[in-house]
């Protein structure tokens, strides 16, 4: 059902190993055959270096969307750049682009909507709407606008919001656990999305109801909008928090995918007893030099010529 | 008129959410540590579909909207102004914005209108709900007057598509009347009473309040006035409303909630303002401003004056030349 | 008529709130991470009276009670729709109750007044909070239309007891006149124009919309409308107001938040009510849903029915024999 | 400035050792003299035999006040007698009843409103207002309501919604600490209560700002309207989610006086460099074995003769 992947941004060609390989070793992605009937993510089986370049188009498509529009929150949709690249390429999520709302898919939920703009040339290059939306971002007419909303293909809820997410993907893990789905709700929030009270109901309901179907992705960039987030209201330490709530925890870098992937597939994959947590360390602004040095990125916008600039440049080593 | 027996409104709309969670296994019942003896029958009955989500309303609304997502009626159970203001922008966002999207099918079910919890404070008043409610779009606001009325809007409701806040009484009370019809409820009004001279257009407890008042206009007066009870704000058929009442030379509106602040009252002044010239109106309702006295409802209502007597009272002064 | 020189409602508050901390060491700002570079000017100045409290509207305002209860006057900033909605609640009970009994002085700055957050969606857009703030007692609702009258109200509101929400827009906006009189804002309204067979009534950006459409009655139509700039829901003195409408044979109100639904119509209606056979009244405002279009602002008015063109084209319908 | 105590219910006497004694050992307890010019709360120093005795009266008042008004939640307000007593009369709060809201009070915001119909008899007998009023709680034209409101001396705040009490009082500690006041706030929660998520905002506030002048005492009665705590949401472990957003915790058996009264004291006299958090592991409807054994306790009532055999029996031995 997926089209094919035209390369708006020419795409770097990595040798073939599985996906989830670390360093030199081969790791097979689980492939939940025959789990559900019909799972219809049939994007091919991708090497590390695949994910690898994916995740660099997605961010130059990032860049690229935000040179055209400018009022999307450019910083916050590249911290979580990669952990969308594995969900949704690394053989994680379940699918349907032609059928959005299929109820064979996993539920993403993305909670912190405003820095999800990366999700856009993903839904795209995956057959959701056309790649040619893409230039039309923030436009008149788009359904793409500045926060997603669920009038965009591949959205399940209302975004923009914060704090919304957890609570209203407890429902759903609910749901799926009480007829007995192999689904599974994944929720990704920001670091300073946790400080409202809501989230924390939500986390206490999970940890409760052990709702192991359920995983929240902290996109733990270490800040919110006016600065770092511990010097707003610390969050830390997080894990402990989480781990007080009853929630089975795991941190790991959250730009590197040789130790996101093998954590996300494995989350993915394994029936767990309580709700997991990954806090995914990252970068706001990653690969942007001003972004990453700036407390305030989060309201920054990057300069066309800036973006040409680092187009040209090497992504890899840019932070 | 039927037997003086007083019933709860909550009684009668548990019993008919537990007829239906019969029939319609889908339905889960979410309350926010908010219960009854008829709700741990149900409780005993479905374990599996009650859910008590603790003292959090804000997740009761989150939660309820995911399990609606994935195809479940639902009805979330609070006290009434928790239920509506603690979570108001949750029921905004995930409620009425998502369900513009996405069908849903939730039923909020809160208790303690107006002044029904009257010894418990001003926090446990709902004096802003029926007005704040009304604000959102794609959100059903009901108000019924008597248990009959609350029964009959929960087999009617909860097997349809849509968001929708039921907002019942905390006291024990008389049904008004026989159970509304499904055409009525569906305009969201009935006549109680035919009259000529004044209208009373009640809505909640003030149906009551407006048939005592009726009653003595028409011992005192030799006034027959009519009475209305208004059982939905939204969706409030508008024009069977004010065809209903064209050439009613009176109109009195009557709500336990802020009069003048965008409740009942507003809603008539929109209906009737093509008549203004001809028909007089006034809004009546709570003063705008909290109570921390203590004292039953009705002398709690008498003192703003909302007693049968006053309400009668005002009747006449609006219909002096 | 001032200059046509665009600037920040936020900006001419911040600066006015910086100013008045110099005078008043009481003055606390909060916010509820959510700033601009005025801000940081303030924040740099007293860093120990700026607090940011994270994403996390309830506590901003529970805070925002207890600084206040200890004597400090308390500006509480953050979007306007978490700032009204997100925490109606807590506005409610730790501020408007407890105002009610004990003394407290904190402002509610919320920006992002109607759709001018027009590319965030509708989670961003301020479309409910004229209503529910109207609702609440002891509680200012103002909406300025321009920088001038946020500034003078911030120097007016921040020495004063009480609570009070300001709701203000988001993008660069001219001055629509000479800053508001102390009595004007006393008042909560002031004329804008003077003029003959309909009055414009408007609030916020709206009055921008209303300028322009008497520039356009003026010119095609030859009718001088008149404009009033509402510039406070609540207190608004509904007498004076009246006087000035009165013999008006036409009035249309202008809002940017849903109509119908105890926003300014309904003040108006029942302001309007006894002249009612006199006066053609229309309310004007945003229909009953949410949009999740994208566009400028402006289209989104036009898409409405509230651009300029079409609220001349309302004021001439209403002017009709 | 305090009025004699009268008797309504014979107090037992008790051999005068100062407060805070634990078994045999004297512990005197610490008397802020000085600290604030004009501490106003002359209660005499009590030995740990008059605490108890006023605690039994206190209970005993507070079935009496129900019995007259049964609208009263009873069970809710059994729990934290012996908490409030100690702060009121075991010289750890400072207060002036003849001037409720006098600069160099206290703060003690009692967030669990509902369940806080204890303080009535207190605050009646230290001054606030006359013990007549007692007898008119719930009646019309009394300022003693169902949930007590601040139009009550000796109330700081609106209850009777819950979750509100530790973010005002979070502004509060802020202000006092802003003023270097060595006043203290102090906040009464229900356990059930914590599980809004507004609560786990000031904790957050709370702990990232260090506000070693606030002090929460978790009423831990293990139950909140409808079930046990446990079975509807669960907050175990408490201690360790609260450590884990910056509180000092410590807890304790909260009818113990002999246990109770020394952590207060020292809570109340010790400057901490973080809030700190008391949790008082109590039993709901205390003494009243018709509540202790409900889990649905919150919503009896106890009739008239069960209490008026209560009061003829044995409190202490009552559970
Ligand atoms: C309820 C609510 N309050 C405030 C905002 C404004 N806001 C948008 S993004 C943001 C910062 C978010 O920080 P974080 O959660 O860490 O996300 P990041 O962008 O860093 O991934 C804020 C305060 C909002 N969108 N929703
Ligand atoms: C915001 C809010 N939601 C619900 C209620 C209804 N309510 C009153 S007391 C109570 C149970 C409280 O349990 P807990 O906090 O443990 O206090 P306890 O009475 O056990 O001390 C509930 C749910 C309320 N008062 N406020
Ligand atoms: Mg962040
Ligand atoms: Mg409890």
């Amino acid at each position: 059902m997926r089209t094919a992947v035209p390369c708006v941004v020419a795409q770097a060609s990595g040798t073939r190993v599985q996906a989830g390989s670390e360093g030199g070793r081969r790791i097979r992605v689980h492939r939940p055959e025959g789990r559900v009937p019909g799972f219809r993510n049939d994007v091919p089986m991708m090497t590390l270096a695949e994910l690898q370049a994916k995740a660099r188009w997605v961010w130059q498509q990032t860049l690229l969307i935000h040179k055209r529009a400018p009022e999307t929150r450019v910083a916050s949709s590249l911290s979580p750049v990669e952990a969308l690249v594995c969900l949704y390429y690394g053989d994680i999520l379940r699918f349907s682009p032609k059928e959005p709302l299929w109820e064979g898919r996993d539920r993403l939920i993305v909670s912190k909507g405003h820095g999800s703009i990366a999700l856009y040339p993903i839904l795209a290059d995956l057959g959701f709407f056309p790649l040619s939306e893409l230039e039309q971002v923030c436009r008149p007419g788009s359904f793409l606008g500045g926060i997603p909303d669920p009038v965009i293909p591949g959205y399940e809820t209302v975004n923009g919001s914060l704090g919304h997410g957890l609570g209203v993907g407890c429902g759903m893990a609910l749901a799926l656990q009480r007829r007995h789905s192999s689904n599974r709700v994944w929720v990704l929030v920001g670091d300073g999305e946790l400080h409202e009270g809501a989230v924390w109901e939500a986390i206490m309901f999970a940890g409760h109801h052990r709702l192991g179907n359920l995983t929240l992705i902290v996109d733990n960039n270490s800040r919110c909008m006016l600065n770092d987030t511990a010097c707003v209201v610390t969050l830390a330490p997080l894990a402990e928090k989480l781990k007080a709530f009853g929630w089975r925890v795991e941190e790991c870098d959250g730009h590197d995918l040789a130790a996101l992937h093998p954590r996300l597939s494995a989350i993915g994959r394994e029936p767990a007893g309580q709700p997991v947590a990954l806090i995914a360390n990252t970068i706001k602004g990653h690969g942007v030099p001003s972004l990453e040095a700036s407390p305030i990125s989060h309201v920054l916008s990057v300069p066309a010529g800036e973006i040409d600039r680092l187009l040209a440049g090497d992504y890899a080593g840019a932070h | 008129m039927p037997a003086l027996i007083k019933t709860r409104m909550r009684d009668a709309f548990i019993v008919a959410v537990t007829e239906r969670m019969a029939a319609d296994p889908s339905l889960i019942f979410l309350s926010a540590d908010f219960g009854s003896p008829k709700l741990d029958i149900l409780a005993q009955r479905f374990p599996e579909r009650f859910i008590n989500v603790g003292i959090a309303e804000q997740n009761l609304i989150n939660v309820a909207a995911g399990l609606a997502l994935e195809g479940h009626a639902v009805v979330a159970y609070a006290i009434a102004p928790f239920l509506t203001m603690r979570c108001y922008e949750q029921v905004r966002v995930n409620l009425c914005l998502l369900s513009q999207v996405r069908p849903m099918n939730v039923t909020l079910a809160g208790v303690g209108a107006g002044y029904s919890y009257d010894v418990s404070g001003p926090t446990h008043q709902a004096l802003e709900d029926l007005s704040i409610m009304r604000v959102l779009p794609n959100l059903g606001v009901y108000s019924p007057a008597d248990s009959a009325t609350a029964r009959v809007l929960a087999q009617q409701l909860l097997p349809e598509t849509g968001i929708r806040y039921l907002r019942m009484d905390g006291k024990e009370l008389p049904d008004v009347a026989e159970a509304p019809t499904v055409a009525e409820l569906r305009q969201g009004f009935r006549f109680l009473r035919r009259g000529q001279g004044v209208t009373l257009v009640a809505t909640g407890y003030m149906v009551h309040k407006a048939l005592e008042a009726a009653d003595l206009l028409a011992q005192q007066q030799g006034v027959q006035a009519a009475v209305i009870d208004i059982m939905a704000l939204s969706p409030l058929d508008g024009q069977a409303l004010g065809a209903a009442l064209a050439g009613c030379p009176a109109v009195l509106s009557l709500e336990e909630g802020f009069v003048g602040k965008g409740g009942l009252d507003a809603a008539l002044r929109e209906i009737l303002w093509p008549v203004a010239g001809q028909t007089r109106f006034k809004g009546l309702g709570l003063p705008h401003h909290y109570r921390f006295d203590i004292g039953g409802r009705d002398s709690l209502l008498a003192a703003v004056g909302l007693g049968p007597e006053q309400i009668a009272g005002q009747a006449v002064a609006l219909l002096a030349p």
